[in-house]
């Protein structure tokens, strides 16, 4: 492939990369958080975790969670074929 | 039952059975014209051996890329193009992912 | 029980894939026993969910809520994960689930034990669990969970056979190429959350109102998942991934495909649907016509069985794009002929999995029993394997789009509806298919016919149970195509075209 | 704009990833430009959850009144975390075995798949 | 390797044990979880394998992938567990149960005996982590031993 293609194409997605951090709004100041405050507020009474990000874990957003195990799981089990010994 | 077994394209419609019904006859028309044909070669005979352009084969396979030989010689260079494009080497194809990104993000910005 | 229908679909092949390996220390046939339960219980479940959908609407299922249709809390914002699951995701289960129900058995033959087939069968169980996520999620960053599951799943299948050198280096480029697809996604939805502060995909829908940050994840999604669905200028992990993965395992590797692209709809018609213009349906048709081409001629000149195959499965991606494409770039409008395209290039995707699926079946009877797939060395196996010789042919004949089997009766859609928007598209669409009739009419040659072939004896009833359940599905598409293009099709179609309305009141309410 | 720095700092680092990714030669420095692009978005993804002079959202002798940050994010980064571990441990593997069948890691030796 | 090396595992790997199964245990507490306990776990167990190198431990591969089936198995059965109402609902916090003392909201000392299935499923992802790692960092030792 033509080397100054690549670069010139990544040297514009650098940019526009760049220029939608910029676009987003402002660092510290998220500007809707309805369902992060129901997480602070409602993990306590509902789950009955002081950790709230545990609650999300493992309560809220729990099947991410086992997504996530099934992906260590499916990389474990991956590692173990690609290097397992097969007499051939 | 009719809505079933056809599909309403917008400026017609297809409809296998009836495609098939006509096929049928077709294959009906050739079996009569074949069966109107001379039947008295010699069975057994050289008449069943094959030739090739005229002369007598002993290996008459031919081969599969042949059958379509001219075709695929007349479009060598854009074909070979088109090889040496899938060049097997993984950061040009990454390269293509980033070319993608370019094109989709001034197409939708 | 039913209610937890949507779930147990995903989650049984899960603890299946959980349990494989245990199950493998007290008996292989425990474990081969337990895999097939799995996979009937999951083909029931996707069976008993696209029935229910069918019959009566989006289905929504709120994990972890203390009812499984509470989708809102309190204040009009959803925050748990929810699977929600419209016609064209029971659609999309339905193919995973039919496929798996093919697949497995075969592999369950296919794969010798010493070759290391308990971690084999592990793996399809969570490619099939991750596929089935896919298609019912609701959640974006649910969906790059799922897309990674398969993603992962997916490359230690193609890596399988690691004692040749290409195996490994196949799975290598297509993790690398996954990975970064995935990581777009994941970039994607981490934007959309930054400016909504929401992952639920209806949620978001409603908010979208195409700013710069919008538009700038919109071409972050498309890009990422144009990759994952192999179309043309970023198609080269696929002709690898396909032909080097052991053959019964293709068949799932193709519905990962396809699922991806499902996953290119949902964003571009649900997420996007409000504010997406006309450029980026050209973009999809452009890049389907590309794809088709290309990989025709790629196919071409291919002297490996299944590289070949590969090439011609990557090329019914093209008709997919094409179809549904000519649906994006007249979404505005919503013409008749637009719909009809839709119909085709979905109609496809059930096509494409039966055809490509026999066909990889074919190549996987051919390899084990002559040890090779290349067709300068091929020969003569119609004598010997007459069942795999017609499952070849019809299967090739379908993909070509030859009269009256299934490939031609949703090509015809495509065509016709690609042609009222430009000829120029039907055209090239007509053309790619002759050339692909030409490939297979080369590949049927060069394997099957000639004079006989030594083949090895035995071929498991198995493998020709299996083709077998794909030739009759591909004839029975093929003969009466209206039924299912009215029953199945045109509902997974009208969810896309129509249905974004209805998909926000399913979740949203009002 | 310039408040805006973390995140234009975690763009910086998904763009190095990916240039890592087009200009190296090196199968291990592909796995490691692939990292870099994993620790960019996950950058990016906790940082979005920061809320100034926020504190963590744990209640455990948290300090009374203090705004608590964004608690989506950090579960989120977390399961990113984990699934990038699992990408990078099956990318070695492979480059493991190819090393041992080819005899190098260059990306220009290692296309026995090409046309 | 060197006599240092060793004697500072044998020193180390009951400390990162405990560490990690205190991260694990606290997790629906202070920071941390089964993810990072058992990954702090784990650099243990990666630390045994460096210093006594991996044939001291090849024979508990088999070991290791059982651990790690089950840790799945488990946590997927307390997703299961839910079914009665959603799958993964949370049935046993607050239920007055096991784990199942309720909280108030507001800042407190922590109490052990909280959040129903969290604990659980940390110290079934915990295992898993410990197990997976182990066993990945474990295969790549192996596969680069033998010729």
């Amino acid at each position: 492939m033509n080397r100054w293609l690549a670069t010139g194409a990544f040297c514009i997605a650098a940019a526009f990369l760049i220029l939608g951090a910029v676009a987003l709004r402002p660092f510290g100041q998220p500007a809707r958080t309805e369902m992060d405050d129901y997480f602070n507020r409602y993990s306590q009474p509902e789950v009955a975790a002081n950790n709230a990000v545990t609650a999300i874990v493992f309560d809220y957003r729990g099947y991410d969670t086992l997504g996530e195990a099934t992906v260590l799981f499916t990389a474990v089990t991956g590692v173990a074929l690609i290097l397992r010994r097969v007499r051939k | 039952m009719e809505e079933t077994l056809k599909i309403i394209t917008g400026q017609g419609f297809w409809s296998p059975l009836l495609w098939l019904a006509a096929a049928l006859g077709i294959l009906l028309l050739a079996f009569f014209l074949w069966s109107r044909g001379r039947r008295e070669y010699k069975r057994g005979t050289e008449q069943e051996l094959p030739f090739l352009s005229g002369e007598r084969a002993e290996d008459p396979r031919v081969g599969a890329s042949h059958l379509y030989w001219g075709f695929v010689e007349a479009l060598k260079p854009f074909l070979n193009g088109l090889r040496d494009w899938h060049s097997g080497v993984i950061t040009d194809y990454v390269g293509w992912f980033v070319v993608i990104l370019v094109v989709v993000l001034l197409l939708v910005l | 029980m039913s209610v937890h229908a949507p779930i147990l679909a995903i989650a049984v092949p899960l603890l299946g894939g959980f349990a494989a390996p245990l199950l493998a220390r007290i008996h292989r046939k425990v474990r081969d026993l337990w895999v097939l339960l799995v996979v009937f219980f999951s083909g029931a479940c996707v069976g008993y969910v696209a029935a229910h959908i069918l019959s009566s609407g989006i289905w929504v299922y709120v994990l972890g809520a203390r009812n499984p249709q509470e989708t809102l809390a309190p204040g009009g914002f959803p925050i748990r994960i929810m699977l929600t699951v419209d016609a064209m995701s029971a659609f999309m289960g339905l193919i995973a689930g039919f496929l798996a129900l093919v697949a497995f058995p075969f592999a369950l033959k296919y794969i010798p034990e010493e070759e290391g087939k308990t971690l084999a069968l592990t793996l399809s169980l969570l490619l099939l669990a991750g596929i089935l996520g896919l298609a019912y999620t609701g959640d974006l960053f649910n969906f790059f969970v799922f897309l990674e599951v398969t993603s992962i799943a997916a490359c230690g299948i193609i890596g399988f056979r690691t004692w040749i050198s290409r195996a490994p280096e196949a799975a290598f480029k297509t993790m690398v190429l996954f990975s970064l697809s995935g990581l777009f996604f994941l970039l994607a939805s981490a934007f959309l959350y930054g400016e909504y502060g929401a992952l639920n995909l209806a949620y978001l829908s409603a908010q979208i109102k195409g700013t710069l940050v919008d538009k700038l994840a919109l071409a972050l999604f498309l890009a990422g998942l144009i990759m994952k669905v192999a179309a043309a200028p970023v198609h080269f992990w696929a002709p690898d991934a396909y032909g080097e993965a052991p053959a019964a395992k293709t068949l799932l590797l193709v519905v990962n495909t396809q699922v991806s692209l499902y996953g290119l709809w949902r964003v571009l018609f649900t997420l996007y649907g409000g504010a997406l213009s006309a450029g980026v349906g050209w973009l999809v048709t452009s890049l389907g016509l590309l794809t088709m081409v290309v990989a025709a001629f790629m196919a071409l000149v291919q002297v490996d069985l299944g590289r070949l195959v590969a090439y011609g499965a990557v090329s019914q991606i093209g008709y997919m794009m094409l179809g549904v494409g000519v649906g994006l770039v007249t979404l505005a409008g919503r013409p008749d002929y637009g719909f009809v395209a839709m119909k085709g290039g979905i109609f496809h995707m059930l096509n494409d999995a039966l055809t490509v699926g026999l066909l990889f079946l074919c190549v996987g009877a051919v390899e084990w029993t002559k040890g090779t797939r290349d067709l300068r060395e091929l020969g003569g196996l119609g004598h010997g394997l007459p069942g795999v010789a017609l499952c070849f042919l019809l299967a090739s004949l379908a993909l070509a789009g030859i009269p009256p089997l299934n490939g031609f009766a949703s090509k015809i859609l495509i065509y016709e509806g690609s042609f009222r928007l430009s000829p120029i598209l039907a055209a090239v669409a007509v053309l790619a298919s002759i050339l692909l009739l030409a490939v297979f009419a080369r590949a049927f040659h060069g394997a099957f016919l000639g004079p006989r072939a030594e083949v090895k004896e035995g071929l498991p009833w198995v493998f020709l149970l299996s083709m077998g359940a794909l030739a009759v599905g591909i004839l029975v598409l093929g003969l009466v195509p209206g039924f299912f293009v009215e029953e199945l099709v045109a509902p997974a179609a009208k969810a896309l075209w129509h249905g974004r309305a209805l998909y926000l009141a399913a979740v949203l309410g009002g | 704009m310039i408040g805006n720095l973390p995140f234009v700092v975690c763009m910086i680092l998904v763009a190095l990833g990916l240039w890592t990714l087009i200009a190296k030669r090196n199968l291990v420095k592909l796995v490691i430009g692939m990292s870099l692009v994993t620790s960019g978005v996950n950058l990016f993804l906790v940082s979005l959850g920061y809320v100034r002079g926020g504190i963590p959202p744990i209640y455990t002798y948290a300090p009374a009144a203090a705004p608590m940050v964004l608690p989506t994010p950090q579960a989120l980064t977390l399961t990113s975390i984990v699934i990038g571990v699992a990408t990078t441990a099956l990318m070695l593997a492979f480059v493991v075995v190819i090393y041992r069948h080819k005899g190098t890691l260059d990306v220009r030796k290692i296309r026995d798949l090409r046309g | 390797m060197t006599v240092v090396v060793r004697t500072i595992t044998r020193v180390l790997l009951p400390i990162s044990l405990v560490f990690g199964g205190y991260v694990i245990m606290h997790g629906h507490l202070t920071p941390g979880g089964g993810f990072q306990g058992g990954a702090v776990a784990a650099s243990g167990l990666a630390l045994v394998l460096v210093a006594f190198g991996v044939e001291r431990l090849a024979g508990k591969k088999g070991l290791l992938s059982v651990l790690e089936s089950l840790g799945g198995v488990a946590f997927a059965a307390l997703g299961f567990l839910g079914l009665g109402v959603t799958f993964f609902a949370n049935v046993l916090a607050g239920s007055g149960g096991l784990f199942g003392h309720p909280v108030p909201y507001g800042p407190n000392p922590g109490d052990l005996n909280t959040a129903g299935t969290l604990p659980l499923m940390n110290w079934a992802v915990g295992f898993k982590v410990l197990a997976g790692l182990g066993a990945v960092v474990l295969l790549f030792g192996l596969f680069g031993g033998e010729k």
